[in-house]
């Protein structure tokens, strides 16, 4: 056996394939990144150069931005792995784990739920206002073994009633779910805004926010420091729920259903599933997981509501993709989103480069994910492989009983 | 599909009767009572303002929306159209800024949309990448290039103010009431007009529109029929970010300036615009009603606020456009999509 | 003016552990407009408790972070605002800064976190713009008791905070006694003029919240002062912006008879100067003199509620210069300060009718003097 | 004069498989020229060749003795070259007169306008000149597969065509239909056209064709003028040995009834009746098949029984239970087996591997789920017992299901099925696309199920197939049930006079008759219960 032998049946494995390819598009991006930090250092105009290549001085550095940007998000990891930055990054991640599963669930049921914005603002809301009203109930240790489940339980409720919406109107209306999502994304958003403003507000502040919940009633910052908003026991949990959620979808019966009709719904019908059941269900899952990350925001980060929630949902579509839909791949992408938004913030203070490159990488990422055939054509140029007929179906007539039907 | 047995229809009618029904009671009542809640809202409605409004917030939806015909009616679903918009919206603040021309700025901006619509097509036809998510990237590429390239121009996502292009009035005809606002309005609204005219046209008289409408419905049939699949989808692909690049320049032109904060200046009108030909299915007539229909609610919602028309608090008035629209979906749901929307065609593929 | 953003020393590492890795030649920015003031790698703390960490720097250079609302710079009025004021300090005095612009509430701790941790610089101040950032600075400033830190639109109470808060409402109340009195008489200047006939004047808010709530009552105050039967409209867009939204909710107050529109709404304010514009009629600018920040449009702009976040910021590096900084102390800025006030636009001052003026003046003496309470709340009007 | 076509040494390679190997064809202008072959011959291949679709891995093509290369079928169109595709190449949404010019429209305004009246002209002419019979302004989803078939070829003529080739033009159409495009090629090479019919059935070779070249495993193994041959050396060329279908059938011995259809109707997404009033019994022990052309309301009819479609009228009962609200899943689960008409969207997740595969439709049930939880080992065994058992080849349960040939999917589809335990089988078309082997096979295994006091439904638009397999026959034609025959006495005009809606002269609808009286008085039962 010969390398090219081992090095082709390893790119036929899809799972590593999708991973290769993944890995990819992020060099890819990069490079692009790199191209587009340089134009925009000679766009504008600076007192000496941060960087100069061939001869040409450039106003921003590319290598500095990407070291602020990936290690900066770590921190001096190994001096104090308890670091605020890092926290920050793991704490972003968390989020992201809910709704890049959340979106993910979804996606594997053949919806395309771009919602998991609004049910995890609705999620969120629910949260923190159940919580608030039965933290005068309990208190103390007893209060966090109580309360924190108790407002993720809320939290999941809503986000799946909030889901199941669009899930209904696409099985029993034929609503397209893109539409119908977005604007829900909308309505949460601006119901949440009234519903804080005059029913909930805080009247001892200016923003529009719910009052805190007292300290019992959160997340325990477990490990990390409390500043850092980062709890090592919701990291646990989330990584928890995409192993769950993993072991649901390849090894139960309804995971088996979401998927069929995910990927050939006419197929499922045959094998017996209830089509828009599944729809709704799948939405509602797919909700209740985007209102556990309203919730574990809530209960993690900000300690309350407050209108202006980060386009988590959003990046939950990203992180999904990114992922392959895979719930356990959905961890590696959303810490590497995590690190993202993390590091962003480091690129905007360390650095002149606006930290808006770091959307635009986030696009590109998508872009040539989108694209694995581009990557496969790059690897036959250079492995030149040559096509194994047994892994490839018949194109026309011939061998075993195909015809050319 | 067994979910939709009959019932479901006839219930569909119904509701969508007592809808029709509900808006004549509120006819009936507005002119029995001028002073009521029913009156003056009765008033706005048919006011020529209303009218004004709902056809300048229409301008860049419906550039969208019938730059999405194209693509989709080709069977490639752009779903960045909103990408599209942005982009241009921001190149055409810039090339105006830079050149001094407002009408350089919205070639600017045509021509920036229509670049980054070639590259997505590239990526789809080319690459056979899937089109929606290449779709979502251009529209993360778009929020995040025009904001930084904001950023580096200007210091600041949101770009200084540039000179804008002013309305066109028509003497006499905008006098009509109600009407007249069709007369009494920027240069975009009439492009707006002719656009939707001769999309209409191109797509239903022209051979290319023939061929636009083949490609998507059966690529195949199209290819033995001997026309290169690829070539139309490239054509309506590059047609819609020429179109979606029109909506984004007047957006931001018609305002002087681009604001690139969180969604940007163009929040989600790229998304409606979807929206709006999907139910227009697919007609840029329908799409250009739709899209009036969601800019019209909009232009109401903002009047119903000032004039305390109904006592809602503000954050729901503003979220009847919305639910507008999923209600309107729910009752009358079902779109045509083109067949072979989405699927990647070769030529030779069997 | 050269708006872009400048390098600075590229060996600073902002992040503990990465000094000295970046590639490019050791060059150094400059700051904006501290011309010649070469940059050390080393920031200079004065009088801090870290003080002795500090190798001595090359002259007092104040270092400040600036991190500004949600909304970013460019927005026309509040960040650019809160920008002149460290431009203006960095005029006067020894400062160099740098800016962050957060997108998200969730992000203001971890910029407060980045600027109060760095050490190279070690930053003297950290400039917390809008009242957003309360929540996450009650936590940063006691996580890091050694950082200075001020706020503006909110009161954190510790000692390391010095707070500036305003008293929108007053400075408001004047726009509305303006906009009450023109709107009742004939007058006719500049790009527009005022519809005698109808007494109606419009309000536009961006996001619904206790802080515009402040500008709408303080506005509703006024012109109900000068006559209570004259309505006003009131209008929320809903963003901070969305100027396409901005505009059409002010020409639908201009056309259902409204002549003055008083905003305070951010960027969407564009679209009500160009809405102004549009159907000739006036607008009020809110918290610079935006007559003067957006020229194209000073014809209708018949003042603007200015609001002196420049003041408070220059205040607050002025204070650190001479040492006199003052932690735990709130800082509350109404007419009596000069921290609000309204300015008449630059183009129209001279037109406006000494009547009108006079009733300003008079109504800015009677809250001054407290003989009027301006409510604060606009349901309270 | 040359030869129309010449086609000399044509090999086409796909990769791992040589579609088409040295073929040698010669077809003289103005007759009708027959390419016979089984399934997978590499007919349509060849003919892709020559219509520009494919480009020949060697070998050449010429037209009336000119070399030719077509890199594309626009090449093949401008040289008078047209195909008529067993699928076929329409734009449903449009209407007649747009699909015959689509690629060629008439042009006005410079160019930049479709001249819609002078391609209506056109297409008016054209049709009249030849005999056809078609609306301009119809939509093709609107009209009848006759006359889709008639547009395809005005679209080939349209363009120049006088070369057209036919992949299966008679698969999909009535008896009567292919009388009449028989008819109709008569009329087209009077008027010098050339024309080359895909087919693989004997009879109609020989009918309509003056000469035929049989194709096997992709090489030419003969060309002979139909006057000089028949079908036993046509058969025997076609298949390298003589099959005739022949079943080995014992007698049946009906039992209990366990399908019982009444008066039951379905309408399509269209809303419109595609079944109506149909009733009929399936017994234990028994095969009852369904014959008809395709597209006459036999899938779903189907579909409804199976309850993949609600039925609008009537009920169906399963061993002796109403059943018309019980879940597909609940059908599946009291023992009706299905083998669905096409196994690539429904029979088979294309993207699951046998394993997963193995369990579509059992994945609630035990022994494969328990409380919820997929048994994953028990599932591979399942699998890999099917693949052993019915022959699926290669036998690796692992690779997905689309990497598998046509044949082997349908032989792990009758598997899983068969070995349900079924107490009734429906099969639809359960050996198109399959080859003669798998076809014996899943025929002897339809057999024994019945031997086994299993009930049948069986669909097919085989007729020899739903012919020989059955002991009990229903002809359907436009949603309805025309009758019930015995297929042993049953002659082969008599069913196409039936398959065409009609009813032969003197008929006796005597099958039916017997039927009837049971039907009314279940009827009244069920009429009973409604009321």
């Amino acid at each position: 056996m010969n390398l090219r032998d081992s090095a082709e049946r390893l790119v036929r494995a899809s799972a590593f394939e999708r991973f290769l390819i993944s890995a990819a598009a992020l060099l890819l991006s990069i490079a692009v990144g790199f191209v587009l930090i340089l134009a925009a250092g000679r766009m504008t105009t600076c007192g000496t150069a941060a960087t100069s290549f061939l001869g040409v001085g450039f106003c921003y550095d590319p290598i500095t931005v990407y070291d602020r940007l990936f290690l900066g998000a770590f921190g001096n990891v190994f001096a104090d792995p308890l670091n605020g930055q890092f926290a920050t990054t793991l704490s972003e991640t968390t989020v992201l784990m809910f709704t890049g599963v959340a979106v993910a669930v979804a996606f594997r049921a053949g919806i395309f739920n771009i919602g998991t914005q609004g049910q995890l603002v609705v999620g969120a809301l629910a949260t923190a206002v159940s919580v608030l009203a039965a933290s005068t109930l309990v208190s103390g240790l007893l209060g966090t073994v109580l309360l924190v489940p108790f407002g993720l339980l809320v939290g999941a409720l809503f986000g799946a009633a909030y889901g199941a919406i669009p899930g209904l109107l696409k099985a029993y209306a034929d609503a397209n779910e893109v539409i119908t999502t977005i604007m829900l994304n909308f309505v949460a958003t601006s119901v949440a805004l009234y519903l804080v403003q005059d029913h909930f507000a805080d009247p001892e502040s200016a923003a529009t926010q719910t009052v805190p919940l007292p300290d019992y009633a959160v997340f325990p910052s477990t490990v990390f420091r409390p500043r850092d908003d980062f709890s090592l026991l919701a990291f646990l949990f989330a990584a928890a729920v995409l192993v769950g959620i993993y072991v649901f979808l390849e090894r139960t019966s309804f995971g088996y259903d979401l998927r069929t009709s995910g990927i050939q719904p006419e197929a499922a019908e045959y094998g017996g599933v209830d089509a828009p059941r599944t729809v709704v269900t799948s939405m509602a899952l797919s909700g209740a997981l985007g209102g556990l990350g309203g919730a574990v925001y809530v209960l993690m980060i900000l300690g309350n509501f407050q209108t202006g929630i980060p386009s988590y949902g959003f990046d939950g579509i990203t992180v999904s993709i990114l992922a392959g839909n895979n719930p356990l791949g959905v961890g590696f992408a959303a810490l590497l989103f995590g690190v993202l938004k993390s590091g962003s913030i480091v690129v905007d203070v360390g650095t002149d480069v606006p930290p808006q490159l770091v959307g635009v990488l986030r696009g590109l990422i998508i872009l040539f994910v989108a694209m694995p055939e581009f990557f496969r054509m790059i690897g036959r140029r250079v492995w030149t492989f040559e096509d194994d007929p047994s892994s490839r179906p018949v194109a026309d007539g011939g061998s075993g009983g195909e015809t050319d039907e | 599909m067994s979910s939709d047995s009959f019932g479901d229809l006839s219930w569909r009618r119904v509701v969508g009767g007592a809808a029709v029904l509900g808006l004549a009671v509120l006819a009936v009542a507005g002119v029995v009572a001028p002073e009521s809640d029913a009156g003056r809202l009765l008033d706005i409605l048919t006011a020529q303002t209303t009218l004004a409004a709902t056809l300048r917030l229409s301008v860049p939806i419906a550039f969208a929306a019938l730059g999405g015909i194209f693509a989709e009616k080709s069977g490639v679903i752009n779903i960045g159209l909103e990408g599209l918009l942005i982009i241009a919206a921001f190149t055409g603040v810039y090339l105006t800024d830079v050149t001094g021309s407002v009408w350089m700025g919205v070639l600017g901006g045509v021509v920036a949309s229509t670049v980054l619509a070639a590259l997505f097509a590239v990526v789809c036809i080319e690459f056979r990448a899937d089109q929606v998510i290449a779709g979502l990237a251009v529209w993360l590429i778009a929020l995040g290039l025009a904001p930084f390239a904001s950023q580096v121009v200007y210091g600041g996502p949101n770009t200084t103010s540039v000179e804008t292009v002013g309305t066109l009035t028509i003497p006499l005809l905008s006098r009509i009431p109600f009407f007249g606002a069709l007369f009494d309005a920027t240069p975009f609204v009439y492009l707006m007009f002719v656009a939707v005219a001769l999309s209409w046209y191109t797509i239903n008289r022209t051979t290319f529109g023939r061929w636009v409408r083949a490609s998507g419905e059966n690529p195949k049939a199209l290819d033995t029929a001997g026309v290169d699949v690829q070539r139309v989808r490239y054509a309506a692909v590059l047609l819609s970010g020429v179109l979606a690049g029109v909506g984004g320049a007047a957006l931001s032109l018609s305002l002087g300036q681009f604001t690139g904060n969180g969604a940007t200046m163009v929040n989600g009108k790229g998304f409606i615009a979807i929206v709006a030909y999907l139910f227009g299915n697919y007609n840029p007539v329908g799409a250009l009603l739709s899209t009036m229909l969601f800019a019209g609610l909009d232009a109401l919602q903002l009047t119903l606020q000032a004039r305390d028309v109904f006592a809602v608090p503000k954050p729901l008035v503003r979220t009847i456009p919305y639910v507008t629209v999923i209600v309107v979906l729910a009752l009358f749901g079902r779109t045509r999509t083109p067949e072979a929307a989405g699927d990647h065609y070769e030529s030779g593929d069997d | 003016m050269d708006r872009r953003r400048f390098l600075k020393a590229t060996g600073v590492a902002g992040i503990a552990g990465l000094a000295g890795c970046s590639g490019g030649p050791t060059s150094e920015g400059d700051g904006t407009t501290a011309e010649g003031t070469e940059t050390s790698s080393d920031g200079e703390s004065t009088g801090t408790g870290t003080g002795e960490e500090s190798t001595a720097g090359s002259g007092q250079t104040i270092n400040v972070g600036m991190v500004y609302a949600t909304g970013g710079l460019g927005d026309g009025s509040f960040n650019d605002q809160a920008q002149q004021g460290i431009q203006q300090a960095a005029k006067e005095f020894n400062v160099q800064y740098d800016e962050a612009q957060p997108d998200s509430v969730s992000q203001f701790q971890n910029f407060q976190q980045q600027f109060a941790s760095s050490t190279s610089p070690e930053y003297d101040l950290v400039s917390c713009i809008g009242y957003l950032q309360a929540d996450a600075l009650s936590q940063t400033a006691s996580d890091y008791p050694d950082q200075r830190f001020m706020i503006v639109d909110s009161a954190v109470e510790a000692d390391n905070v010095s707070s500036y808060v305003f008293k929108e409402q007053q400075g408001s109340f004047l726009a509305g006694v303006m906009a009450g009195k023109l709107t009742t008489m004939e007058f006719s200047a500049g790009g527009g003029s005022t519809k005698p006939d109808e007494k109606v004047v419009g309000f536009v808010g961006g996001e619904e919240g206790d802080l515009i709530g402040k500008f709408e009552a303080g506005y509703t105050a006024g012109v109900k002062y000068v006559d209570d039967s004259i309505e006003v409209q009131s209008t929320y867009v809903g963003s901070f912006n969305e100027p396409t939204a901005g505009s059409e909710a002010a020409i639908a107050m201009y056309n259902s008879g409204a002549d003055i529109i008083f905003h305070a709404s951010g960027n969407t304010g564009t679209g009500v100067f160009q809405a102004a514009q549009e159907k000739g009629n006036y607008a009020i600018g809110v918290d610079r003199a935006q007559s003067v920040t957006k020229p194209s449009y000073a014809d209708v702009i018949l003042g603007s509620m200015v609001k002196r976040v420049d003041t408070a910021v220059y205040t607050s590096v002025e204070a650190i210069a001479n040492d006199s900084f003052d932690g735990g102390a709130v800082t509350t800025l109404g007419l009596e300060q000069d921290g609000v006030d309204l300015v008449y636009g630059d183009t129209l001052e001279s037109e406006i009718p000494s009547g009108v003026k006079d009733a300003v003046s008079a109504a800015r003496e009677e809250v001054v003097g407290g003989s009027v309470s301006v409510p604060t709340d606009p349901s309270n009007v | 004069m040359p030869p129309a076509v010449r086609l000399d040494g044509i090999t086409k390679r796909f990769p791992g498989v040589v579609a088409n190997d040295d073929v040698d064809l010669t077809v003289e202008a103005g007759t009708v020229h027959a390419l016979l072959g089984e399934n997978g011959a590499g007919k349509t291949t060849l003919m892709n060749v020559l219509y520009g679709l494919y480009e020949p891995t060697e070998g050449t093509v010429s037209l009336d003795g000119e070399a030719r290369e077509f890199d594309s079928p626009r090449d093949a169109i401008d040289a008078g070259v047209g195909m008529i595709h067993q699928h076929f190449m329409l734009v449903d949404p449009m209407t007649v007169a747009e699909n015959i010019t689509l690629g060629n429209e008439p042009r006005k305004w410079g160019g930049l306008a479709v001249d819609r009246e002078r391609a209506r002209e056109e297409v008016t002419d054209l049709s009249g000149r030849y005999g056809f019979d078609v609306d301009p302004d119809a939509r093709i989803e609107d009209v009848s597969v006759g006359v889709q078939q008639r547009v395809e070829i005005l679209k080939a003529l349209y363009r120049g065509a006088d070369v057209l080739i036919l992949d299966e033009p008679t698969a999909v159409l009535t008896p009567q239909e292919v009388e009449e495009l028989f008819t109709v090629l008569e009329e087209l090479t009077a008027q010098g056209k050339t024309i080359i019919f895909i087919t693989h059935k004997l009879g109609e070779a020989l009918e309509a064709a003056d000469e035929v070249t049989v194709l096997r495993n992709g090489k030419n193994v003969g060309s002979l003028p139909t006057a000089e041959t028949d079908r036993e050396e046509l058969a025997t060329l076609m298949v390298g040995r003589e099959v005739l279908m022949q079943f080995d059938k014992s007698p049946a011995s009906p039992g209990e009834t366990v399908l019982s259809v009444r008066d039951v109707g379905v309408e399509d997404e269209r809303g419109v009746d595609v079944v109506r009033d149909v009733s009929f019994d399936v017994r234990e022990g028994e095969v009852f098949g369904i014959a008809g052309v395709d597209g006459n309301g036999q899938s779903e009819l189907v579909e409804a029984v199976t309850g993949l479609r609600e039925q609008t009228e009537g009920s169906v009962s399963f061993e002796g239970q109403q059943i018309d609200d019980w879940s597909r899943r609940r059908r599946i689960r009291e023992g009706m087996a299905y083998i669905p008409e096409d196994r690539q969207e429904r029979g088979l997740v294309m993207e699951f591997d046998l394993v997963e595969n193995a369990i579509l439709g059992s994945q609630h049930r035990e022994p494969f789920a328990e409380g919820g939880r997929i048994d994953w080992k028990r599932s591979r065994q399942h699998a890999e017992d099917v693949i052993e058992r019915y022959d699926v080849r290669p036998p690796n349960a692992d690779a997905e299901a689309h990497s598998f040939s046509g044949g082997n999917q349908q032989k792990f589809i009758v598997g899983r099925e068969f070995e349900r335990d079924p107490s009734l089988v429906v099969a639809t078309h359960p050996t198109r696309g399959v080859d003669i082997g798998s076809t014996e096979f899943i025929h002897e295994r339809l057999l024994d199920l019945r031997d086994d006091g299993r009930g049948v439904l069986l669909v097919s638009s085989k007729l020899d197939e739903v012919q020989g397999l059955s002991d009990r026959l229903g002809v359907m034609y436009e949603g309805e049930l025309m009758d019930v025959v015995d297929p042993e006495t049953v002659t082969e005009e008599e069913l196409g006079l039936l398959m065409a809606g009609e009813y032969p002269d003197s008929y006796e609808r005597a099958a039916l008759a017997a039927d009837a009286s049971a039907d009314d008085a279940t009827n009244t039962n069920v009429a009973g219960e409604r009321s």
